[in-house]
């Protein structure tokens, strides 16, 4: 395993440096100038021309770039254009929000994902598959966004039992914070538990035809075993591929989420960040969230060989 | 052969499980506490005590504390305070703030202020005039944000004493004195350095800065050493920045929020229309004026004026509460031209009839806006009445940065704008950067323009100073290089159980708020 | 059929796809359940905002002072905050969106195919678009099309070129994936042994293989391509006003959603039975794809 | 609407048929039957109607009995088994009959019972222990939950799994009862589901092809351990079957199924001896054979193919391809009836009336025109070939796997050069290196005058060569019709457009097939008829020699001498050199001048065909010769040299003599002969004529049997 681990180091630093350079540009093309921002709307030309100098944006473009790379080596993450504080406390503040968010969900997805999927798949009932396909299908559909806003409709306004707007740290106060954390985690998994829910389906079915199945019902297993033993955890791959896809996108894409249900959260700093040209915010989050992207493959890969001796051992 | 169920009641019994601990832990309900904070109601007595949690749009910004900026709408006066107070409500009642009286001379150009004593700065160290001095000083820094450097640039600020200070100034300060101090708050020498990056901030307002996360939250508690005794009631304020609308929508529904500001009017309205809980509440006065620097056939800038039916504007973006008078000054102040008002009513045929004598039927308007929901709305209005007397608008809506970097470097072309009306004419002809000489953002200048303003700014007495605008009124009518279209103090909503929500220049006073019994 | 002897009873597992014209096989997937609901949703959606100028001559932008106005005769879901009908603002908002997706997807599905397929002429190639494709993938949500948007400007051709270059990593990677198994399979050995030139067999043998979970990507995708537009819209990126598209609709709606619920259910249940019929489509045509 | 009035007919004839067939089985008492099988129908509905795979099929199995059932694809024998268990899969359904377990009726049984059943008194074994077993759990835990789902405790089972790993042959098992199943090579997992279905000391084993999967000398150890299974422990077997010779080697009795009937059936050496059914009789006629010199006389075959069980034919449903077919037959199903010898029943109209069946005649294979010179064709020259697959690293290169390592072998044209060995031995990389998929590592390929690798020559090479894969089906593209497919292959070629169509049809038609089938796709197509396609693809380049990778083993046996006479026929007729690659010996015997014999990478016997089988010269090509099974009820007591182990990964082969590991006559068996270790054997001539890779060659053909 570590082996493996440290041969894939020079491909995901290959990418990171590519990353850090698309993630160093990519802003600096969006047109207008975030001194512009840090002057307000009624500022003259020459207040923003102060601005820039003192925020350093004069220099060369490619020293910029090596300072920031520099920075990042020796723990600075820079600092911010806009609210001129260093990047890393910008983040630290949001951390834990974005974390709860997607641990949560992370969780409810697992959880709705694959037993909506075992559901689909091990159900003999006619009707109760039709139901299960029914819902997934639906939930399929469905952008997170809207299932947020009936969320928020039907408990923050209809039956008023949970909170829909702002947060708690479920560390602060956990009582608390887990009920600010429901409705939006719910909003974030079930559209996306749908997909999860649908790849465990068609592997279970497809399982289910393997001749290995049928050595087990030859031996005489129970129905119930060969769904548990036999057929599921064949059939968790890739679930566990998509569920690490995902999982990168929880931690650092949850923007819309994150707006909706008035968490302060990464997804908004980055879309703030992205409207308000503060550069060096920017860069650090997409660069931060590639690299926790390709984490979660590694992670996704690991979990794959815990799951399968084939991969682990072979 | 047909039941499988265990795996499934499996599942679905560790989801109940979970659901279980979860209530088990939250026994205390997220929704009752958001609740108990707010449930009050009725209204007399002021009470002690209380947290008040202030949604706002855009999320603080402390390197703006010179500027009225929504983004600090509801914390920045609750900890900086200016020597003078100047409500939104009253333009020409300037009220005492850190300044307990001024006396301006009879030409107008110096001024005498008598300093409070007995304030001090949240450090505990004592208010003097020096500290003033200081503040200027580091508004007139090239680098900070400052809506008044201009007139600021033509002062002299002396300590003639330890809690007096004399302004001379180059142009008179009879119409300017009071909004530019009201915009100026005293900051602290010692800890100025850490207002930059926001690690200290520490003026001498009613509340001290217990925490701030930088693009979220900051978090007021209550200054026991502030100078009003009794002052503040509250023990608390959450300032908070929920930047979708419908969030802070569902944050004040949902009993999270009290006060809320940056929603557009029709969001503000949908919260408060038929309700007990929540009352909309006028925050600063701003204006809604359309530049139109690349249309070159003033015949043209004229049809647009009559092309766009403000009062519709008015009332399907403003909810009806502004006034459409086309005159980009406040209708309080003793200078209004109200022979003037209403050059530009809403006549469409008017406006088809001078395009088709200026021949420019089909002609392109670009039109820049910046990307905020009300400013799009009211382009949509715009772009339908000015297709319908035969123009054809384009639109280019940019983000922030884009946005101001372009006006300010003149390269906006049409633009939609949206300022403070914050004073005097002359206070607007020196500072408002659609309308002041140097650093505009308007591109139309002519001699006679430059002549008439500058007549405003050096007027001494209230009559010259009343032509001079007249004057300039009309120039500016005839020109049509602008049309105010709208004039409507921000929204902002409050719950009806909050009583006392202040709003002066830079934003809300929270040291007389109270929640009522 | 002389015989399909050990298709019947001995084999269960062979997914290979059967032979045959391609468009029979499609055709076969719209005549499944799935297929049929897919195929009436879109022909309804597709005719509704294709004749859109025809039922609603006046087009989307006819304001009036009434605004927000509850459900009537005249206006069946009432009208918005400029007076405008919204079920009319409505069908036009789903053309928007149909104009987006039906462009884009494709686009990305072309450009995306060529860069994963670019390993068949040349194995750095295809490594270094595989990483380009990687870096893609690994921006967070909606934060590359957000960027694109603010790169070009806000409009229609922002959020085609956000929709387009979100779903080149999806077919970019489905293509290789199709590419290195097929590069395997014993019709392509047997085309190369025989000395069949590289392109032929690329165009002959690998890409129709290739083609089928591709398509089947990219009617996933349409539905992905809907959220990107409606998240776009959200945070206030999306298309330029008066225009209307589903996404700016429901992002406004949801300010009226007590005071005028019709405003979020019309644009709402639009883009569910769309992004619904895309998922059916993407159902049945995998489906067709991977039966035995 | 044939389908249905088939059917019914069908139906109506098998009732009486149950009736009467009573046979010898049932005479015995009933307690000497473990199992009964009467009038056992299992139907298929599908979306073309309703299939009846298994038709009215009655049998027995005594304890302690090998039943053998034989059939081809589609004959229903997979399904008999599963019907007995009742694991058919839906759509399938078992209609009538009756399962009779040691008096009770499976088929009537509660779905609690029939767990109870499974496993603990019959179980099962599965053709391809590749897929058989879960790959995510460990063996022990598989064999162990055998025991726990009948009711043991966890301890007991382990225990118990230990234990049947031991008696399955598996070493060092207290290591390997936690190792997963990929960590087994096929012969071994075959073991462990042998073990999970002897777990709970089953009556009735149900082994379904448990060795069709497998090579050769593992072929042998699986069917030895069956055999040892049945004599210690008593334990019944009924043995799904394709090949005869298995049958002849292992059973006691055996049922011929065709078209989903029992068409006969009876004790072995009765049927073997005297079948009293053409199909029966045509089959063990049609395989090559081992020990026979068949050397210039095409095979005799049994005309068309196995009938599609969703269609068959009305009457006997060997009718169509029967040599001795009458009307009757198209109008009768006939009745399954004893005959002369006891316990011998056969379903045959003609064979009823006593009419004896003629020997197949065979068509003297077409005279071979490589007169005069031969030139060689293709000439390879100390060949290595690397198939490490991984990607260089960044910092090192991958260890080469050398799947072939330093062979050099020649073919000319009209010959045939069969090449032998198992699976993993490196023979189709070698000729996939020839044809230019795979690409040298050092040596030479030289094709005619070009050179395999450079510029010039790779046109040369494709034009002279040309390669048939082993699965027809997998070689065709199912998106393109056989005229497109053919086409392609005319086109580069450079035949004109115009031409095309009439060289496609003249390809076809040389090949045996019509010009209705040019456009249809593959799927439309029998194995056989695809095998066809993909001969006639390889001529389309017109090329002198054709690398056939094991053309014939995917296909039925009624199928094989169809196409391995096209072959001969085509080689002679066209002059081709072929290099036949194929693991069954007798295929190759039948079709080849000169024979090489694979092991590990390398070449250990080269010679003449006749010399190679009569007088084997290495261990390795003797053993493999004593494994291959003969269809032949006398061969039953040859002696065989039965090879333990498996073949060692070319990543790591054995130092000195590679096959020293498993050899009989090597280090395992005669510690002394350190030589084996030390130095590999070079190729070199025996007295017997060929070339043999042995420091010991010839010793153990020499001495006849092991030691």
């Amino acid at each position: 395993m570590t082996r493996f681990l440290i041969r894939r180091i020079p491909s995901v630093a290959l990418v990171l440096v590519a990353t850090s350079v698309i993630a160093f540009l990519l802003p600096r093309l969006v047109p207008g100038d975030p001194a512009a921002v840090v002057a307000g709307p009624d500022a003259s030309a020459e207040t923003i021309a102060a601005i820039r100098t003192e925020l350093g944006l004069d220099r060369p473009l490619v020293s910029q770039y090596f300072d920031w790379i520099g920075g990042l080596f020796t723990g600075d993450l820079g600092q911010s254009l806009r609210f001129n504080r260093p990047v890393s406390e910008l983040i630290g503040d949001r951390l834990v929000s974005t974390l709860e968010l997607a641990l949560l969900s992370g969780v409810l997805l697992i959880v709705f994902g694959i037993g909506l999927g075992i559901l689909a798949g091990s159900t003999r009932s006619r009707w109760a598959r039709v139901l299960v396909e029914g819902t997934n299908t639906g939930l399929l559909a469905a952008p997170p966004f809207l299932v947020g806003l009936l969320l928020i409709l039907l408990f923050g306004v209809a039956f008023r039992v949970l909170p829909t707007s702002g947060e708690v740290a479920v560390l602060d106060d956990p009582g608390i914070g887990i009920q600010y954390l429901i409705l939006p985690a719910l909003a974030l998994a079930l559209p996306m538990s749908a997909g999860v829910a649908r790849l465990v389906q068609t592997r279970m079915l497809a399982v289910r035809q393997e001749d290995f199945i049928d050595l087990a019902v030859s031996k005489g297993v129970p129905p119930r075993r060969i769904d548990v033993r036999h057929v599921l955890r064949n059939s968790l791959g890739p679930a566990v591929v998509a569920i690490g896809i995902r999982f990168g996108d929880l931690l650092a894409g949850a923007v819309v989420i994150e707006a909706i249900f008035a968490r302060n959260g990464l997804g908004q700093l980055a879309v703030s960040g992205a409207q308000s040209a503060d550069y060096t915010v920017v860069q650090v989050l997409i660069v931060g969230a590639v690299f926790i992207a390709v984490i979660g493959q590694l992670l996704t890969e690991v979990v794959l060989a815990a799951l399968d001796p084939r991969v682990r051992l072979g | 052969m047909r039941k499988s169920t265990t795996p499934r009641r499996r599942q679905a019994g560790v989801a109940v499980v979970a659901l279980a601990s979860l209530l088990a832990a939250g026994c205390s309900s997220a929704v009752n506490q958001a609740e108990e904070a707010t449930a009050s109601g009725g209204s007399g007595e002021c009470q002690q005590g209380g947290t008040v949690v202030a949604a706002n749009s855009s999320a603080p910004e402390v390197s703006r504390v010179f500027a009225q900026s929504a983004t600090n709408l509801l914390w920045v006066r609750a900890v900086f305070e200016p020597l003078i107070n100047v409500s939104t409500a009253a333009l020409d009642d300037p009220q005492p703030a850190l300044a307990t009286e001024w006396e301006i001379s009879d030409d107008g150009l110096s001024a005498v202020l008598q300093l409070r004593e007995g304030v001090t700065f949240h450090s505990g160290r004592a208010f003097t005039a020096d500290d003033v001095v200081f503040t200027i000083q580091q508004a007139l820094d090239p680098a900070t944000v400052s809506d008044v450097k201009a007139i600021l640039a033509g002062w002299e600020v002396e300590a003639t004493g330890e809690h007096e200070v004399t302004i001379t100034s180059a142009t008179p300060l009879t119409d300017t004195l009071a909004s530019t101090l009201a915009l100026t708050p005293i900051v602290d020498s010692e800890s100025y350095a850490g207002l930059a990056d926001g690690s200290q901030l520490v003026g001498t307002g009613p509340f001290t800065v217990e925490s701030y996360t930088p693009g979220a939250d900051i978090v007021l508690a209550k200054n026991t050493d502030y100078w009003q005794d009794g002052l503040p009631y509250l023990d608390r304020i959450e300032s908070t920045t929920i930047g979708d609308s419908t969030a802070q929508v569902s944050s004040l529904r949902s009993g999270r929020a009290q006060l809320s500001s940056g929603l557009t009017v029709q969001d503000a309205l949908s919260v408060t229309e038929g309700s007990p809980q929540f009352e909309l509440l006028d925050t600063i006065n701003g204006t809604y004026p359309i530049i139109l620097d690349a249309v070159e056939d003033q015949r043209v800038r004229q049809a647009i004026g009559y092309a766009i039916d403000k009062d519709r504007i008015n009332e399907q973006v403003f909810g009806g509460r502004g006034t459409t008078d086309g005159l980009y000054w406040a209708a309080a102040s003793d200078t209004y031209p109200e022979d003037l008002a209403g050059a530009y009513d809403y006549d469409p045929e008017q406006a088809r009839q001078l395009i088709e004598e200026a021949g420019a039927a089909g002609t392109e308007v670009p039109i820049t806006i910046i990307n905020l929901p009300v400013i799009a709305a009211e382009y949509e209005i715009i772009a339908n009445n000015l297709t319908e007397v035969g123009l054809t608008p384009s639109l280019t809506a940019l983000a922030p940065p884009d946005y101001q970097q372009r006006l300010s470097a003149g390269t906006g072309g049409n633009f939609l704008s949206l300022r403070g009306l914050n004073g005097s004419p002359s206070f607007l002809l020196q500072t408002n950067a659609d309308l002041r000489l140097e650093g505009a953002h308007r591109q139309f200048d002519t001699p006679e323009y430059t002549e008439l303003a500058t007549a405003v700014i050096e007027a001494t007495s209230p009559e010259e100073s009343a032509e001079a605008v007249y004057e300039l009124t009309e120039y500016m009518n005839e020109q049509a290089f602008l049309h105010s279209l709208v004039t409507a103090p921000g929204a902002a909503v409050q719950a009806t159980d909050l009583q006392d929500v202040d709003v002066v220049l830079g934003g809300w006073v929270p040291a007389a708020t109270c929640y009522t019994e | 059929m002389e015989d399909t002897a050990h298709q019947v009873p001995e084999t269960g597992r062979s997914r290979r796809p059967r032979g045959g014209g391609a468009w029979s096989r499609y055709a076969s997937a719209l005549r499944t359940p799935k297929g049929m609901a897919a195929a009436i949703l879109l022909v309804v959606l597709i005719g509704g905002a294709l004749l859109a100028p025809v039922i609603f001559p006046g087009g989307y932008d006819q304001q009036a002072r009434g605004a927000l106005q509850g459900p009537s005769g005249a206006h069946p879901l009432g009208t918005d905050e400029f007076g405008r009908d919204i079920l009319v603002r409505t069908v036009y908002g789903l053309r928007t969106d149909l104009s987006l997706i039906l462009t884009a997807v494709p686009v990305s599905l072309v450009i995306g195919t060529l860069l994963g397929l670019a390993g068949y002429v040349s194995k750095p190639l295809g490594a270094v678009f595989q990483r380009v494709l990687d870096i893609i993938l690994g921006f967070p949500g909606l934060i590359l099309g957000i960027m694109i948007v603010l790169v070009i400007g806000t409009g229609w051709l922002a959020l085609f070129l956000a929709i387009a270059v979100a779903g080149l990593p999806g077919f970019g990677r489905m293509a290789r994936g199709g590419l290195l198994s097929e590069e395997q399979r014993e019709y392509v050995l047997a085309a190369r042994v025989l000395g069949v030139k590289r392109s032929t067999i690329m165009v002959r043998h690998i890409l129709p293989n290739v083609v089928d979970p591709l398509l089947v990507q990219a009617s996933v995708f349409m539905v992905i391509a809907i959220f990107i537009e409606a998240g776009l819209s959200i945070v206030g990126l999306g298309i330029n006003p008066p225009n209307p598209s589903l996404g700016a609709m429901l992002n406004v709606g949801a300010r009226y959603v007590q005071t005028l619920p019709s405003y979020v259910i019309g644009p709402g249940v639009m883009l569910l039975l769309l992004a619904l019929a895309f998922t059916l489509l993407s159902d049945a045509l995998n489906q067709a794809a991977t039966r035995r | 609407m044939t389908l249905s009035s088939n059917d019914t007919g069908a139906t109506a004839v098998g009732t009486t048929a149950a009736g009467t067939t009573d046979g010898p089985a049932t005479n015995d008492a009933a307690t000497d039957v473990l199992l009964d099988v009467r009038g056992l129908t299992t139907e298929f509905h599908t979306a073309e109607g309703v299939v009846r795979a298994v038709n009215d099929v009655s049998f027995s199995v005594r304890p302690g009995q090998i039943l053998g059932i034989v059939g081809e694809s589609g004959s229903g024998k997979s399904v008999t088994a599963r019907s007995i268990l009742r694991m058919v899969r839906p759509p399938g359904r078992t209609t009538a009959g009756e399962v009779r377990y040691r008096g009770t009726d499976l088929l009537t049984l509660g779905d609690k019972e029939m767990r109870d059943l499974r496993g603990r008194e019959i179980a099962m074994v599965f053709q391809d222990p590749q897929s058989a077993l879960n790959p995510v759990m460990t063996v022990g835990d598989q064999i162990a939950e055998a025991l726990i789902v009948h009711g043991a405790d966890k301890k007991k089972a382990r225990e118990r799994a230990r234990e049947l790993l031991g008696q399955v042959g598996i070493p060092d098992v207290d290591r390997r009862l936690d190792d997963y199943p990929h960590q087994f090579s096929g012969g071994m997992r075959q073991r462990v589901v042998i073990a999970v279905a002897l777990a709970s000391k089953p009556s009735l084993l149900l082994a379904d092809e448990p060795t069709t999967a497998l090579d050769v000398t593992i072929q042998a150890q699986i069917l030895r351990l069956l055999a040892e299974l049945r004599d210690q422990l008593g334990i019944a077997v009924v043995m799904i079957t394709h090949d005869m010779g298995v049958v002849a080697e292992m059973c006691d009795e055996v049922v011929v199924m065709y078209g989903g009937r029992v068409m006969e059936r009876g004790p072995v050496d009765v049927i073997f001896g005297n079948p009293q059914l053409p199909y029966t009789a045509d089959l063990l006629a049609a395989m090559p054979r081992l020990d026979d010199v068949a050397q210039g006389r095409s095979l005799p075959a049994i005309p068309g193919s196995p009938p599609d069980p969703a269609n068959l034919p009305p009457g006997c449903p060997f009718q169509p391809r029967c040599r001795m077919a009458e009307d009757v037959c198209s109008q009768q199903v006939p009745e399954l009836l004893p005959r002369v010898e006891s316990g011998h029943l056969a379903a045959c109209h003609v064979t009823q009336r006593g009419t004896p069946i003629p020997p197949l005649v065979t068509a003297a294979a077409a005279d071979r025109v490589h007169g005069g010179e031969a030139r060689p064709l293709l000439q390879i020259t100390n060949l290595r070939v690397d198939v490490s697959n991984e990607s260089r690293g960044l910092f090192r290169r991958p260890e080469p796997v050398y799947a072939v390592d330093d062979v050099s072998l020649t073919v000319r044209s009209g010959e045939t050069l069969g090449l032998v060995g198992e699976s993993g031995c490196g023979k189709s990389t070698l000729a996939r290196t020839i044809v230019g998929i795979n690409q040298p590592a050092s040596g030479t390929i030289q094709v005619g005058d070009h050179v395999v690798g450079d510029k010039s020559g790779g046109d040369a090479v494709r034009r002279t060569v040309q390669y048939v894969f082993q699965d027809p089906y997998a070689s065709l593209n199912p998106r393109r019709t056989i005229r497109q497919s053919l086409e392609e292959a005319l086109a580069v070629r450079g035949v004109p457009p115009r031409e095309r169509d009439a060289e496609a049809r003249a390809l076809l038609e040389r090949v045996g097939l019509a010009e209705r089938h040019l456009d249809r796709y593959p799927h439309a197509f029998s194995g056989g008829q695809r095998q066809r396609v993909g001969i006639a693809r390889a001529l389309a380049a017109d090329p002198k020699l054709l690398v056939l990778d094991e053309p014939v083993s995917a296909l039925d046996v009624s199928i094989q001498a169809q196409i391995i006479n096209l072959l001969e026929s085509l080689r002679d007729e066209l002059d081709l050199g072929y290099l036949f690659i194929a693991h069954d010996l007798s295929v190759v015997r039948h079709l080849s001048d000169r024979v090489v014999v694979m092991y590990l990478g390398s070449f250990v016997e080269v010679g003449d065909a006749e010399a190679v089988y009569s007088n084997p010269q290495h261990p390795y090509t003797a053993a493999l010769l004593a494994s291959s099974p003969i269809p032949d009820t006398a061969e039953k007591n040859r002696e065989r040299i039965v090879l333990g182990g498996d073949l060692p990964s070319p990543k790591n082969p054995p130092s000195g003599c590679r096959f020293r590991t498993r050899c009989p006559i090597g280090p395992l068996h005669h510690p002394e002969r350190t030589i084996c270790i030390e130095q590999a054997p070079a190729l070199e001539q025996t007295e017997t004529g060929q070339l043999a890779a042995c420091h010991f060659a010839g010793e153990l053909s020499r001495a006849g049997a092991l030691p």
